[in-house]
């Protein structure tokens, strides 16, 4: 049996050697273990770089846009939640279904650097694989086995869609949704709606005065793929460019708007995040109340659909006083 | 004690003058009365209108004509908008002189070729009127200067009457499109240029013009033997300081806005090309 | 601005649809039914114009409260703009409720452009609510 | 060469924030960044990096150059010389204090930034040595040592139990004697303590690279393939940027509102599209890749010339850490030819 990685750099190989793509996006292992970023890869024998690991976390599909203006047809390697997001560009007409082959990947969930460095010295870690449903933590002096589950990223703890819901390939069995997800999946924002209205303004403020607003949230999210964006506009200018508290709140509050009914929860804005800002739970917030209001939707299941916000019913509840 | 560098000066534009449908010129004097700086021909200025914002613009006067600046302005942005949109009498805010400028004392003596596209004129009429108010110091003086039409050559009177009149002096003016009123030459600067073929010997070329003018410019100076020790340009990029510190005008190690904007084509040959 | 809680006067900022809700302002004044000096009134094609970035700026600027009207669902002047809006604020509203503005700053109403009464009644009550909080300090620019 | 118990530091930072604003680390949430001191708050002296750079102190994120008034007549007022209140910052890292010396260059040179000046002249450094470095540390590679800060004005030193103190200028010296109450003297073996804590800082580095050699190198290397590779996973954003604590690019900004506003400096960064975008639409770094390459030929390249062969990096690391794509100048130093042993 090969392993997971063994499988992306052959499919890669494949794709490229026979000409059906001449770019594939997968994931490559650079210098540090928690260092998996994404490689784009043009030949087939350049696809011995690929690897899947626990920190293959990053969503590749928003480089799609640009390699799709110089490549016809470009290879991706997606797990559930980055499948999501190739839906998201399909729907929003910014990428056409033939210009990608998609591998997809089902995942259990990925790792988080953070609880593995509270548990082992990150100084004497030299690689950390997974082996089932076990990581392996290579350190200086000798290795130990845990339980993946324990070391999974925030995001990945609350994922309903582990298995990509659009590809050409699957490369391996599809993956049980975890137990517990539909609960957990608004707990942090339920928490924070329970606090008094002062409080929860005082949580967000204090979350947002870190902003430093380098716009990360923005540029990785695959919802935020407008050609030109207003946050950029110098006429008339949406955004100054003073860091103050009022005007990084008109960021993240259109931000978020912006893509309400569009976020897929891949929750790369939050974990991106330097200031550790919580943005998942302004998304998930909008998505909840989109939920309570016009009925469930989960954005990035079928490029077909039409968005919650780009639609209505006559019959509609509001949200205000209608008297 | 020290001050703020990036502190205007309060300053008076006391007239407005329309040279193009998209160009005006600015001249401004210190409120005080006093001069507001010492300058050099080919260096620039940071002008404040209030509260729109701040930009560099080259300083298109002469330092021979005392007691004032001008500014020749071309609409492109938010600012220069705003710019067009003022009258005689309104504040702004002005600091400088910032740049290295043209180097006067390497022309002294030489044959000088100007060959200007358009709104960079500027610099290049602070330079002409320098060398022009000191003839004695300059041999020939040759201006090629083009604009899109006869209705967009800047400095008009300048152009047609002033300088032409001034003994060793010649005007070559061409526009890029024909039109009832331009019985003159018809053409874009570079082949101008290469028609009128002046000879390189004992001269020395300062271009300003956009981009693209300037290109075929070099090429062509290169093509008729002009050394690039004896070509003189000006660069153009975004600034927000003017000294040197808000870390975007650079070219390689070079800031423009320190260095430059002033350089000759052998300086540029060994920065990176990035303007 | 005065700041004293008495004598405060909050500055109410009102999107007003062009067909319906301007009409219902103009009848109001018509017909002389008082409404606070409070309220400045812009008016909008439709409450569908109304993007989320003005209420936002409005409150960046100094506004107290903000308040969208349209016309009832159903008599929108292109069919379907109020409807979109209903969409829009319903979810901006529990967003700001969330961030911890309170739910009395921002406020969405259908007037009708026959319901001078209305206009007069929702902009009294808009602007006691608002009065009652106090400034708003929230989302409002330092500079 | 004074201490004081680690225990009993409340009480030196209650003495020393009444001599000055006092800023010293502090967890806030997930983030640990210099926030003012305040008595119930706990200090977080284990964190090497801070989320921010102790840069915003000098050269903060956005502050007012000047104001005016506009109307019947132009009124200017220069916002500088308000700047600088007395302020203390408390456990500032070796790196960071050597990133000033590199910020001095810029900020102190002719024309001199006045609000800076005055920042620093009324800024007192505690540094605090490193004992150890993290994965992602690399400072040695610019010659700085984890044990010393010498642009500090005093340097702290964890022994074990206890903080050992010297003063390093006129300014620590007046300090240390402000706060004789709180500081016992040190002996001779709390100095033999502190050498061994800093000789031992200086080992257990994973990450060397060497940039011996590479501001020449990269002279040539400005057309280099390697850009063209090198810049597509950037996703353009300020983070490394406004993380660095070399970095200090700046936009200018206006704020007005009736007849008054100011002029506002804020950080900016070279990541950004509209950084060089001029008015006429023409910008002379029109894709990501001349943005990536100009912000690495200025750490390594630019900077070094213009600075008598000074980096612009101290190998603090945030770039390395916090770049969502893995896009950094480590990668940068080791693949355009710094020398490389270990990891």
């Amino acid at each position: 049996m090969s392993t997971a990685s063994e499988k992306l750099r052959a499919s890669a190989a494949e794709a490229l050697a026979c000409g059906r793509v001449s770019l594939v996006l997968g994931w490559r292992k650079k210098d540090f273990w928690w260092q998996s970023p994404v490689a784009f890869v043009e030949a087939a024998a350049e696809a011995e770089q690929l690897s899947f690991d626990p920190f293959s976390v990053y969503n590749p599909v928003k480089y799609l846009l640009e390699a799709t203006e110089c490549h016809e047809k470009v290879g991706v390697f997606v797990k559930g939640c980055d499948s999501r997001g190739i839906n998201r560009l399909l729907q929003d007409k910014r990428l056409e279904r033939e210009q990608v082959l998609i591998f997809g990947l089902p995942c259990s969930g990925k790792a988080d650097p953070a609880k593995i460095r509270a548990v082992f010295p990150a100084q004497k870690i030299r690689e950390v694989a997974q082996e089932g449903e076990e990581l392996l933590v290579r350190l200086t002096d000798g290795q130990e086995r845990v339980a993946a589950a324990d070391f999974l990223l925030e995001k990945c703890l609350t994922c309903r869609h582990p298995n990509p819901v659009v590809f050409d390939e699957l490369l391996w069995e599809p993956v049980p949704v975890r137990a517990g997800v539909d609960v957990s999946r608004f707990a942090r924002v339920n928490s924070v709606a329970q606090k008094e209205i002062l409080e929860r303004y005082t949580y967000w403020a204090r979350q947002f005065d870190r902003c430093i607003r380098c716009f990360a949230c923005r540029n990785t999210c695959p919802a935020c793929n407008c050609r030109s964006c207003i946050f950029d506009q110098a006429e008339p200018r949406w955004l100054g460019k003073a860091s103050d508290l009022a005007d990084t709140m008109n960021y993240q509050i259109i931000r978020a708007f912006h893509v309400a009914g569009r976020c897929f929860e891949c929750g790369e804005c939050e974990r991106i995040c330097p200031a550790g800002i919580p943005l998942q739970e302004m998304n998930r917030r909008l998505i909840m109340d989109i939920d309570k209001y016009f009925g469930p939707y989960e954005a990035g299941l079928d490029a077909g659909d039409s968005p919650p916000l780009g639609t209505y019913r006559g019959e509609d509840p509001a949200g205000f006083d209608e008297s | 004690m020290a001050s703020n560098p990036l502190l205007p000066q309060v300053a008076v534009v006391t007239d407005v003058r329309r040279e193009t449908p998209d160009v005006k010129t600015f001249r401004v004097e210190a409120a005080d009365g006093r001069e507001l700086f010492a300058y050099r021909p080919g260096q620039c200025a940071m002008v404040s209108l209030f509260p729109v914002g701040e930009a560099l613009f080259s300083i298109t006067s002469s330092p021979t004509r005392i007691g004032f600046l001008e500014f020749s302005i071309k609409e492109t942005g938010v600012l220069t908008r705003a710019l067009h949109e003022i009258e005689a009498g309104t504040e702004i805010g002005v600091r400088g002189p910032y740049g290295n400028g043209f180097p006067v004392d390497f022309l002294r003596g030489k044959d000088l070729l100007f060959i200007g596209g358009g709104i960079a004129l500027a610099p290049l009429r602070s330079l002409i009127n320098y060398c022009l108010d000191n003839r004695d110091d300059y041999g020939r003086v040759d201006i090629i200067y083009g604009a899109r039409s006869s209705r967009d050559l800047v400095q008009r009177e300048e152009l047609l009457v002033n300088w032409p009149r001034i003994r060793n002096t010649g005007v070559h003016l061409t526009v890029d499109v024909r039109s009832d009123d331009w019985d003159g030459n018809v053409g874009f600067v570079p082949a101008f240029l290469e028609q009128l073929n002046p000879a390189p010997e004992g001269k020395v070329t300062v271009t300003c013009g956009p981009p693209i003018m300037i290109k075929f410019v070099l090429q062509s100076l290169a093509k008729m033997g002009y050394q690039p020790e004896d070509v003189i340009t000006t660069l153009e990029m975004k600034m927000k300081c003017g000294i040197g510190k808000c870390g975007r005008c650079n070219i390689g190690d070079k800031y423009v806005c320190k260095s430059g904007p002033v350089f000759t084509l052998a300086e540029l040959q060994q920065l990176p090309n990035e303007y | 601005m005065p700041v004293t809680r008495e004598g405060f006067e909050p500055l109410i900022v009102a999107f007003c649809c062009n067909w319906c809700s301007y009409a219902g302002a103009d009848l109001a004044g018509t017909s002389r039914q008082p409404y606070p000096s409070n309220v400045r009134v812009i008016r909008v094609p439709c409450s569908g114009r109304v993007n989320p970035s003005f209420i936002i700026r409005a409150f960046q600027r100094g506004a107290d409260g903000v308040l969208v009207a349209g016309c009832h669902p159903g008599d929108c002047h292109y069919h379907s703009g109020n409807y979109h809006a209903r969409r829009r604020f319903t979810i901006l509203k529990q967003l700001l409720e969330y961030l911890g503005i309170e739910p009395e700053r921002f406020q969405v109403r259908w007037i009708s452009g026959s319901e001078g009464a209305k206009f007069s009644a929702v902009m009294n009550e808009l602007t006691e609510n608002v009065r009652k909080l106090g400034q708003n300090r929230k989302l409002r620019d330092a500079r | 060469m004074k201490k004081i118990a680690k225990t009993k530091l409340q009480e030196l930072w209650r003495c020393l924030s009444a001599e000055g604003a006092l800023y010293l680390p502090v967890r806030s949430d997930s983030v640990v960044d210099f926030a003012l001191w305040q008595e119930d708050v706990p200090a977080d002296l284990e964190t090497l990096n801070t989320f921010l750079p102790p840069k915003k102190f000098y050269y903060p994120q956005t502050e007012t150059v000047l104001k005016y008034e506009f109307g019947e007549n132009l009124q200017l007022l220069d916002a500088s010389s308000q700047a600088g209140e007395k302020t203390i910052l408390f456990g500032v890292r070796p790196c960071d204090t050597a990133a000033l010396s590199l910020m001095d260059k810029v900020y102190l040179s002719e024309p001199v930034d006045e609000a800076y000046r005055r920042r620093r002249e009324n800024t007192v450094i505690i540094a605090l040595g490193c004992r150890e470095p993290e994965e992602t540390c690399f400072c040695q590679t610019f010659d700085i040592d984890p044990g010393k800060a010498p642009g500090a004005d005093l340097l702290a030193i964890d022994t074990g139990t206890e903080l050992v103190v010297t003063a390093q200028s006129l300014k620590g010296e007046e300090l240390l004697v402000a706060l004789n109450g709180v500081l016992q003297e040190a002996t001779s073996g709390d100095e033999i303590r502190v050498k061994d804590v800093q000789e031992q800082a200086g080992e257990g580095y994973l990450t060397r690279v060497s940039v011996h050699g590479l501001a020449e190198k990269l002279d040539t290397c400005f057309a280099s393939p390697y850009w063209d590779r090198l810049y597509r996973r950037c996703i353009a954003c300020g983070t490394c940027t406004y993380l660095c604590p070399t970095c200090h690019c700046f936009d200018l900004q206006e704020y007005a509102a009736g007849h008054s506003g100011e002029r506002v400096r804020c950080w900016d960064a070279c990541m950004f599209t509209d950084f060089t975008q001029m008015a006429g639409g023409h910008n002379p770094r029109p894709t990501q890749k001349e943005r990536v390459r100009q912000r690495f030929m200025h750490k390594l390249n630019y900077f070094p010339r213009q600075h008598g062969g000074e980096y612009a990096c101290v190998g603090c690391g945030r770039c390395v850490r916090q770049c969502p794509v893995n896009l950094d100048i480590l990668e940068v130093i080791r693949e355009m030819g710094g020398a490389v042993d270990g990891q």
